[in-house]
């Protein structure tokens, strides 16, 4: 097991395609979306799940740690500008054939 | 007779189901049509009125009509957004002007099908080349809201990327389905009617009845939103909707539109988007705060168009027609 | 005879593909209804029902025949959970025999509904009014399983918050679905009939299958639970319905009831939630196990009253009606 | 005439759907069908499908015509992905050679609906009894393909879990559904078909118009995967259909099927399947590379077999028949 | 970027309204939710997603790291009463304007 | 509060009956799991929510710290034969009166 960082991001859906532009751009390849998540934020008149295509997503993207900061400074713009939140946190993977730690 | 019409529009089981879904709300129930649903059924609605209007425009060919049509249509989609962005300046900053201008200037579908459906029921004709008018209103009041920014918009000159935003206006699911449905309608003609008839017609009233229910749900949960959005708001989401229909009549009557077709031309100018404008302005305008512009639509303008705004446009045309 | 009516009931599609269903899981087919489609068909067939019920409502009108079965029913909704209490006090805890006995006060709307479609099949009429004490017989025995935990709970004296209790017992979504369909079916009538018709009929008795389908999936997957749940509660949740359709059909033949309404409302007082009132009771008596008054409801008595229940009362009535 | 039988194949609108939802991929436009309608729509075409054969087999009764062609379906089920083994050995691994063969020698449900729609169209009859063909010849070609693997795998004996397997290949969802619609259909006969066909027929062929629209944007979404592919791949995608749908028509001819039941045994043989095999494959046979049986599968085949090959079968069964 | 702190709690969906309620009055106002969650946990018969009426809902809060013992105490009684689960973690937030940081 | 950890897997639908039997025979009972999650990953046309039926699940599972490596051990096999990605972080659990921590 060795150490790589968890990247969280809860976002608009509307903003989906930008993002995952953006880890791809900072080399994080690997990602994981889940849509139609509900839920309130700090701007108004953001509990959206009621209108189909204005829910949010989540995306989780696992990363080496030298990766982390480029991705900060590629998101922050984004959200920024269009609202939602990005959290990163410490994780061991389980080394298998093909995981973040094997490219 | 025209609290007449109002009465008949009202007891008609899509807009009590309209008020039901809103009732939910008021009284706190846990009714739900939980997603994705909501999207099948409008998905069905454009698929089943495009595919319709298709079908009708090759029996009855392109005529003048048609081209006048059009013609209004496109003019409207680009002069709405034009004057109501000018009123709007008046209480609120360039960006959500310009928002809101581009939400009043686009159409919703639903109102339109509403209107047709209340339409066949009265017996009264209309044709199919209406649906092209629908779909060619959808996308013009997006570019024409993204260039008053452009122009108004002191702080800085935006960038926008243009083949996204075309891409938005002119290719968003809503549009795409309308229009593709709409020339395989024209493509397959009586022969494709035959078959696809038993889906697209007998469902019809059930699938609208179902979406207006969501639509009261929906509609009802952002009326909260309004106390922030300010009484200048609310009379505009009510007054603007009976000028622009107001305009629409006019030019529908000197153009000489049969009344049937009128009545749907006023509504796609009464009308406000709810969803295809709001996710284009969220993506390119984010200075502009969404719940002006989806609760004004949504919350006021919708509920007005499709309780009181049918019946009272059709009022105007039984009176300046005959 | 009862043979007879068993084997035209089983050899019904929604019956079979019930079976289906049960048969998925058993030979673990990865058959699945994937949510929330079933959500939108248990919607669709209360809209459906409630809709007919109040067109029909119009047509006959109130009279007294329409009293005396709502007040039948809904001395029966309080006096099931009542009786079955004290018989389930016999071997399970307070708050265990609260919650089983409310579930089995309430009723079943696909029972109703399976019922409703064997009757029309076999071309026997019944009344509108059946719709309304379906509605009235879902909340009361909430508010009554309530009562009970209130009064023989020893160990602390339960507060209610009685605001939600009452929103969860009377605008649960079903019942405020239904309620509202009803009204709007009354309030439409023969017109609104005539346009909603091709939607709430034509699609019925499909939308009734594929949804036996899936409980036929969902009962399945239950019936380990009843290892568990003992033969105490086996035994009870065959013999209850049992009972309480007797008595049911004693007074609807004491009131003189139709042969067809007879049926439904025996089949009513014959069945359990297994919705609205578990989900109330896991708010409310959390003590309870919900594995006891879901397992038994819907891999119990649901499967046994549609199966076995529906022709067994029907016999009976062909017995005493004539 | 073929180039006839393409245009009037072409103009249908299930075809045209397909490509406008390929086309919606190619414009990137947003359009799509939310998950899980399109399962639901998968269903209901098997639950629809299944039904109308075995009511039909109730009425046909089992006759030396159905026996022949039965055998005619686990041969042919048997045999393709044999010799398909072979050929793709030529260029590819064992492992990726038997996860195709497998693919190619079991069927896509969609294509045999698409062509019995076309049928219905022409007016040409086709028997109830193909459906079990179809049912039949889904599951062999799984087991097949894992004794190939079984067998020519040098590097380690493998073992499969064979309960597991069979249980894969014979009870996964489709076949269950589809052999259980049948036979209910078989036990419910003309009194079934009564109830259930305003359901099950009259939506059908907008439900498969419909699936046929997801289906468009699934298969172009694969397209970018052809590239990893590569020619021989590729044209296998195309020949191997034409190769298996002629080896079909002789033994049609052998066993003097009708035209149209040539025209769905064909179909069988020349189309592959895209969901039940590789799913099973990913589980069995984890070293085969999914993009290049699903892409295949999807992205050439199928769009082939409902463009091309349909109207091209029948050509050459009009030539031979007649 | 700084700390904060992410709630993540597991329950059943009849509770979602007392939790998120909870939440509001411990002072955290963003929250997100995501529904038709599977899942079998301690107690009996919780593998729930067959009834749709019945599934779970996974709730994820992030917070300022002072939130958190109000939080605790006032989610415990409804774990107690009602079941589900609830984990507490340290992660990042990348700093935005409108951020669990920023109020 | 007491430290427990968290399993984070991410892997095809078609794997979840393995992996959940997998962390059964590990020890560990509880686990949320969540469907239709879309995805790419490190190997090619993983991006798969289109077909239905090929579609990722999010299990989440929480454990005691010593169950970890029977669940690294266990799970490596699945994962480096089907693909998917496991991770392990730490996280504070809120005490209640069934928690995994009360086993
Ligand atoms: N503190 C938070 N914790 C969890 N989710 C949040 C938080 N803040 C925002 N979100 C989610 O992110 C979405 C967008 O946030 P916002 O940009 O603040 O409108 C919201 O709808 C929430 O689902
Ligand atoms: N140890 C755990 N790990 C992950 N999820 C859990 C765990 N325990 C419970 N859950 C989830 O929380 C829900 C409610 O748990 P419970 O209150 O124990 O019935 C379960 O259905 C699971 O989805
Ligand atoms: N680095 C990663 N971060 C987040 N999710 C991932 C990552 N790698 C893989 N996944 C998810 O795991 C699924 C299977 O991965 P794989 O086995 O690499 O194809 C992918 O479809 C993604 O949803
Ligand atoms: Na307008
Ligand atoms: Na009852
Ligand atoms: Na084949």
């Amino acid at each position: 097991m060795h150490l790589v960082k968890k990247i969280e991001i809860i976002a608009n859906s509307f903003e989906l395609a930008k993002i995952l532009d953006c880890l791809q751009k900072s080399g994080v390849h690997g990602h994981a979306v889940i849509r139609n998540v509900a839920g309130s934020g700090l701007r108004e008149g953001s509990e959206d799940l009621d209108m189909t295509m204005l829910d949010n997503v989540y995306i989780i993207a696992f990363c080496m740690p030298e990766q982390i900061k480029t991705v900060a400074e590629n998101v922050r713009p984004l959200l920024n500008k269009f609202g939602g939140t990005c959290y990163i946190s410490d994780v061991m993977e389980i080394r298998s054939v093909k995981c973040v730690a094997s490219l | 007779m025209n609290a007449n019409l109002i009465v008949s529009n009202i007891l008609n089981p899509p807009i009590l189901f309209f008020f039901l879904g809103m009732l939910a709300v008021l009284v706190k129930s846990d009714l739900e049509i939980p997603p994705p649903i909501p999207k099948l059924f409008s998905l069905y609605l454009l698929l089943a009125i495009g595919f319709k209007g298709g079908v009708e425009l090759t029996k009855s060919g392109i005529n003048q009509q048609v081209v006048l049509t059009i013609l209004a249509a496109i003019i409207m989609a680009c002069a709405v957004p034009l004057y109501t962005f000018f009123i709007l300046r008046l209480k609120l900053d360039t960006y959500d002007s310009a928002a809101i201008a581009a939400t009043y200037g686009s159409i919703s579908a639903v109102t339109f099908i509403t209107a047709s459906a209340f339409l066949t029921e009265l017996g009264m004709p209309f044709d199919g080349f209406m649906v092209a008018a629908l779909a060619l209103m959808e996308s013009p009041a997006i570019i024409v809201g993204l260039i008053l920014v452009n122009f108004f918009a002191r702080d800085e000159k935006r960038e926008f990327v243009w083949s996204e935003v075309l891409r938005d206006a002119f290719l968003n699911s809503s549009v795409f389905l309308l229009v593709g449905s709409l020339i395989i309608g024209m493509l397959t003609g009586e022969h494709g009617w035959e078959v696809l008839s038993p889906f697209t017609q007998q469902m019809f009233y059930g699938v609208l009845t179902f979406f207006l229910l969501d639509m009261g749900l929906v509609a009802a949960r952002r009326i909260k939103d309004l106390q922030k959005t300010g009484v200048f708001l609310i009379s505009f989401a009510i007054l603007i909707p009976i000028l622009n229909a107001g305009i629409g009549l006019l030019i529908a009557r000197a153009i000489d539109m049969s009344q049937g077709n009128a009545l749907l031309f006023a509504v796609l100018c009464a009308s406000a988007s709810y969803i295809a404008v709001p996710a284009a302005m969220r993506l390119t305008v984010p200075e502009a705060n969404p719940s002006l512009y989806v609760s004004t639509a949504l919350a006021v303008t919708f509920p007005f168009n499709i309780i009181v705004g049918i019946p009272l446009y059709l009022y105007c045309i039984n009176l300046f027609w005959s």
